[in-house]
């Protein structure tokens, strides 16, 4: 139902025809197994100006909307599922940068992100999972004109090749975003080993031992607003999300859909079966749903008018429709769904991480219920 | 009540496996993983000890034992976290074809081996181009003198690759009526004109070595038919019940494991101090989720001895087999979404599972396919 | 998510005023009980230009859009899911005089129901349901200059108070849609008895038996164009109903929240349960996605691009979120939620009725189906 | 295996029960339901017959029976379509009060006339502001010499209008602990002060003459006090088991009748030729249902037996009561989309099965407060 404008259509065409001419199968279902980024398509998506879509011009960004942004990420992630997401993991916290970081800072990373140099990223998990955490143990401590960081951070994507982290630390009682580059000594990054999907954009825990970072490197420039930051950059993310979401579902039902309408069974189509025709009415309904929200939320967004529930709904509702959509072509497939080389069983794993990442479900109602309930109080 | 009639010897195997497992297979569960097969000794040193094929008779080196000991096997193995090692389809769905149909000859060149797991068995139905739909079938054996000679593929075979026997289906194209047309055959590994394919990649059971078997002028003698010419799809459908309700057995079994997993996690993880066993949102889930598997495990109970008194349970079965299969996936799913990131880590045994899980609802007929016998045998 | 034009925004207004003003709990309950069509409020309703919103300007109609149609329909069934259900049954069939008939068949009518001097309604069913049908027994027969109708319709909305029907009729081979007044010899409304929901718009089955109308009463003035009209008839309605169904739950979600924010259980509000709050959530995502389906149905319809699959895709969803919406109500009340003078226990009963209207839910998914897939053909 | 170890007995009962309803209730369901109301006759009638208590020790008056003809009571009272003749209420939660826990002068003065029907019974325990929250009583019992004076309202009471007998839960301000300041009191209709307030209108059970109960100094014997002394809490405690168990009992016996209506009717009806049976969905729909019926069914079963046993079973009750109750929520709403139209007239039994099934998963205990209560035994 969305329509696309003119010059959407034709972003939408050009990172179409890279996926097609880029994205190759056998070395994907290779990269994934060896839990690979995918560097040599990084460097060309970089660029032709796929990353870094939404960073000012000046910066080398492509000075696009997220509505644009989103439009590359469904037709990545559509033709691919695990290529798509780790490409459009390349810029993660740029986010951050480009709206509350000095100039300076901004040079120092934005074009280099951009231009495909380096990849970047953001370290805010410390316990279980939950987004954004309350109480921080990572701490930053000033020394003179540096901070000195200590702390640990799972979970955190690319964290074995990207350039610059955007660590959520507690200095004092304030949080704060600092970012520090990884080749600063302290920093350790520790294998966790492979996830049940997204593995094209593998997550380590990284552990900082009295990391000293210049009094720069502070985001922003005044300490308080790290939560705010950090609010911004996932409140981004999300809706990148549900766009990777839109596409890992629209990938899978190409391949059921043309599944069914090849294989026989007792005699007839697949498609012809009312059963069949019902489960691809049914997933093409989710999918429906799920472009409607994720565009409608990047268009407020892009207005500046989406609020963070918005954007949750939008999250669950195009991740949840990802991984229903991906379980049923698996299901349409049959045992050709439970094999590898037909792609849906990877665009189920990968649904199902992008449905657990940046947030679970339950954070999510948690969200919701306190936007429109208000806060929970225990006894009144 | 407890539905299930076990005796004391029930008790006893069940211990005795209990060590055997803890002490042979589950040290070794991730390493066969990761090799992507398990090793053929493992298939001795459990036949052995006396666990395999506990329904073949004494005199062929069996305990004689009743299908209780099927729920048993099913039961322990589901702790070991591991599938590749595919005892239940081994001693219950696939040797119980020779007991039943096989010759006495067949029967003592045969058995001892099967319940000794010297040699491990394989049963080849599914076809490249014919899943659920037997009367698609295009195998062929094709009577030569005192030979049958067989051609065709076969794939998704479990154990394809390890095999040392194959219960081949092949349709004698002379016979137009498909139901009559075709017979099962006994194929030893090392018959020239049998190949196996290589391993197949796929979501889970990466310790099961599924593969494609080809035969091309594959020269059998006439004895190794089992039964009568023309009686495969009889056979068949006379096994499917055992079939199905071993698929049931396994679903549930895997459901219980993954569930207990969970809530043991969700004890020993806290979320800012908290535990998340201490969540209502968590509770209600790990409450519905033990509900249905309570409720999953009485019914298959129920069956399980209706199986054994000899019931005619079709209907049944096919509701037993999709209910129970869909119920770990279901399970698994809701279990991702509590754990959050940690999850989504192949180092946990729940990422694991829910890949695991995944073929449960399309291998031995898809579910769809039971709906589709229950909907039949119902009248409808 | 769907932002309203100031406009917009004032129609929303006038028609909340109204409802406050109008709908009067006590008297709908009664209303309610005994069948009765809200007589009074509807005059009231028409007077403001709350009825026939969508007519042409010309014809004493608001001359709006279908999306300013939705904005009431929305707000009515807000505040009383009954009354409103019903006010907005008053012009239905109207779409097709608007769109098809002849100058004088809309003079004699349009304006008529526009002021609420009479209600309008389409007789189209025969069989169980499924909205329009390919196999029509009502027959019309040329008789000189006159049409001579036989058949029975079913489900026909306020037949036994409806001053025109249009009805659906096979000219021969041709299907046509005719106006016929009610008060023509042969008409005959036979009761049905009370429905689950929807009481306040009353359905009865329509026998006619020799009825005659003159030539000028056939829609569009030629033969074989009736399926065609009747299916825009249905997709604008289906639209309507969408934005009911978004009202209906937005009425039950205001009386569950106001309900759990103020509801003591244990010592605390239910609305401080973590568990209560997920439900609030789940009804307040399910109640953004039936709002963005049904308003921008809506918007693309009005620009005349809403095709019949969107449409359908539309209505599904909002009508199964209503009922779910409406279900969480009930249960969130306790045992309030099941008293009728709780109002929830109704609007899910209008809700479940509003779903299964203007097609099911196998009807739908059908429809989708065969856009996305193609016709369904048995044998290849 | 038949789960249930009926003898000839229980065979018996049922037989002459079958007989009774269908010609003394079936034929008069649809005049009550009307009537808002079942006659006093009707349940002297069943009483006469031997249908009530069959529980209650023959010294009494019953047959000395066991749990299982609650079974059977509730299973063939559900053909009846009937759910305002509360046997089940009466019998096997009410009575029981009086036989656990009355003194003999209490037994020999109630059980006769409970068993003959000459005295109907209603438990009084929820209150308007306290409803699964016993602590929250505010109805006060406050001893005065050799008598108890009762103080406080009752709402949501199963026949509260016929009822003769009255159990009611008041507290004790004097005491400060709550779980030992409860009493429970036997309150014979008439008794001074106390007063039967109006017949409540509610969804479904219409005839069910559900209404408040006022007690205004309302003074009794402390004679008719059941127990001793604060024991109330415990005493609730205890039957609670079986409570649940009997609403699990008629949530499947519900469940049974919707799908077997529904199924029936599948193969009447025909849309355009073809028997709604023989569309796939439909089939698919019918089969689930079935299942998860079946799959309940079992369960039930087994915690009768267990219940039989005596075994202690509250976590397994606790999750059958919530299972077995939403079960016919569920089955009614995907029957009433299957029956389209039609499934909505109240001429047809679905959309009563619909509005009486709603209330199972809210009284006895909301299906929240049995999770609560499973989690809690379960020791999260």
């Amino acid at each position: 139902m969305i329509e696309f404008s003119r010059s959407q259509k034709e972003i939408q065409k050009a990172a179409r025809e890279f996926a097609v001419g880029e994205f190759d199968r056998e070395a994907i279902l290779e990269m994934e197994k060896r839990r690979e980024f995918p560097e040599a398509q990084w460097k060309k998506a970089a660029e032709l100006g796929f990353i870094g879509i939404t960073f000012p011009e000046s910066f080398e960004g492509g000075g696009s909307g997220l509505f644009d942004a989103c439009i590359v990420a469904e037709t990545f992630c559509r033709k691919d599922s695990s290529m798509g997401s780790a490409l459009m993991s390349a810029d993660f916290g740029c986010e951050c940068f480009a709206r509350f970081a000095n100039g300076d800072l901004k040079a120092g990373y934005l074009s280099a992100v951009a231009r495909g140099e380096t990849l970047s990223t953001a370290a805010y998990i410390e316990t279980l999972q939950d987004g954004p955490v309350s109480t921080i143990q990572t701490t930053a401590v000033r020394d003179g004109n540096d901070w000195v960081i200590n702390g640990y951070k799972r979970y955190v994507v690319n964290a074995d090749k990207a350039g610059c982290l955007i660590v959520l630390c507690a200095a004092g009682s304030e949080p704060v975003l600092i970012l520090i580059d990884s080749e600063r000594e302290g920093v350790e990054v520790r294998d966790v080993g492979k996830r049940l999907g997204g593995n094209m954009a593998p997550v380590s825990d990284v552990e900082f031992r009295n990391v000293r970072v210049p009094d720069a490197n502070l985001i922003g420039g005044e300490p308080g607003l790290g939560l705010r930051q950090l609010k911004a950059v996932i409140d981004e993310r999300r809706i990148r999300a549900a766009a990777e979401a839109v596409g890992i579902a629209r990938g899978a039902f190409d391949r059921a859909l043309a599944y069914v309408k090849q294989r026989e069974q007792f005699g007839r189509k697949l498609s012809a079966f009312q059963i069949t025709r019902h489960k691809i009415a049914d997933m093409a309904v989710k999918i429906e749903s799920a472009r409607l929200f994720a565009y409608h939320t990047a268009a407020l967004f892009d207005k500046g008018r989406a609020d963070s529930t918005q954007i949750a709904i939008a999250k669950m509702t195009a991740s949840k429709a990802a991984v229903e959509v991906c379980d049923e072509a698996i299901q349409l497939l049959g045992g050709y769904g439970y094999m590898t080389e037909q792609d849906v069983e990877r665009f189920f794993r990968d649904a199902k991480t992008n449905q657990i990442t940046l947030g679970t479900v339950h954070s999510h109602k948690d969200d919701v219920a306190g936007a429109v309930i208000g806060p929970k109080r225990r006894r009144p | 009540m407890n539905i299930i009639q076990y005796t004391e010897d029930h008790h006893r195997f069940r211990e005795r496996l209990k060590v055997f497992l803890a002490r042979e297979v589950t040290p070794y569960a991730d390493q066969w993983e990761s090799e992507r097969m398990v090793p053929r000794e493992i298939w001795r040193k459990m036949g052995r000890e006396g666990f395999l094929c506990p329904s073949v008779p004494q005199e062929y080196g069996g305990l004689g034992g009743d299908y209780r000991y099927a729920l048993i096997v099913s039961e322990e193995m589901s702790h070991t976290w591991i599938t590749g090692l595919a005892a239940p389809l081994h001693s219950d769905i696939i040797v119980p074809y020779i007991q039943s149909f096989g010759s006495e000859a067949q029967k003592r060149k045969y058995l001892p081996g099967c319940v000794s797991g010297d040699i491990v068995t394989a049963v080849a139905m599914t076809e490249p181009d014919a899943g659920s739909d037997l009367a698609g079938m295009k195998t062929t054996g094709v009577a030569d003198g005192d030979d049958i000679i067989i051609n065709g593929s076969k794939t998704f075979i479990s154990n394809g690759v390890l095999c040392d026997l194959v219960i081949v289906a092949a349709t004698d194209p002379a016979v137009e009526n498909k139901h009559q047309s075709i017979s099962l055959y006994i194929v030893d590994a090392g018959t020239p004109g049998f190949d196996k394919g290589k391993k197949l990649d796929k979501m889970g059971w990466h310790s099961q070595d599924t593969s494609e078997l080809f035969f091309n002028n594959c020269r059998i003698p006439a004895s190794n038919r089992l039964g009568q010419p023309g009686g495969g799809f009889l056979m068949l459908m006379e096994k499917l019940q055992q079939e199905r309700l071993t698929c049931a057995l396994g679903g549930v079994a895997a459901a219980e494991r993954i569930c207990e997993y969970t809530l043991e996690s969700c004890r020993k993880i806290e979320i800012n101090g908290k535990p998340l066993i201490k969540q209502q949102a968590v509770q209600f889930a790990l409450v519905e989720m033990s509900a249905d598997i309570k409720v999953g495990r009485t019914f298959m109970e129920k069956l399980v001895e209706d199986h054994v008194e000899g019931l005619n349970i079709i209907v049944e079965t096919s509701m037993a087999k999709y209910w129970a299969t869909d119920l770990p996936n279901r399970i698994a799913d809701r279990c991702l979404e509590l754990l959050g990131d940690y999850g989504t880590l192949e180092s946990n045994p729940i990422a694991r599972a829910r890949r695991d899980a995944r073929v449960m609802s399309i291998f031995a007929g898809t579910n769809e396919i039971m709906k589709n016998i229950a909907a039949k045998f119902m009248g409808m």
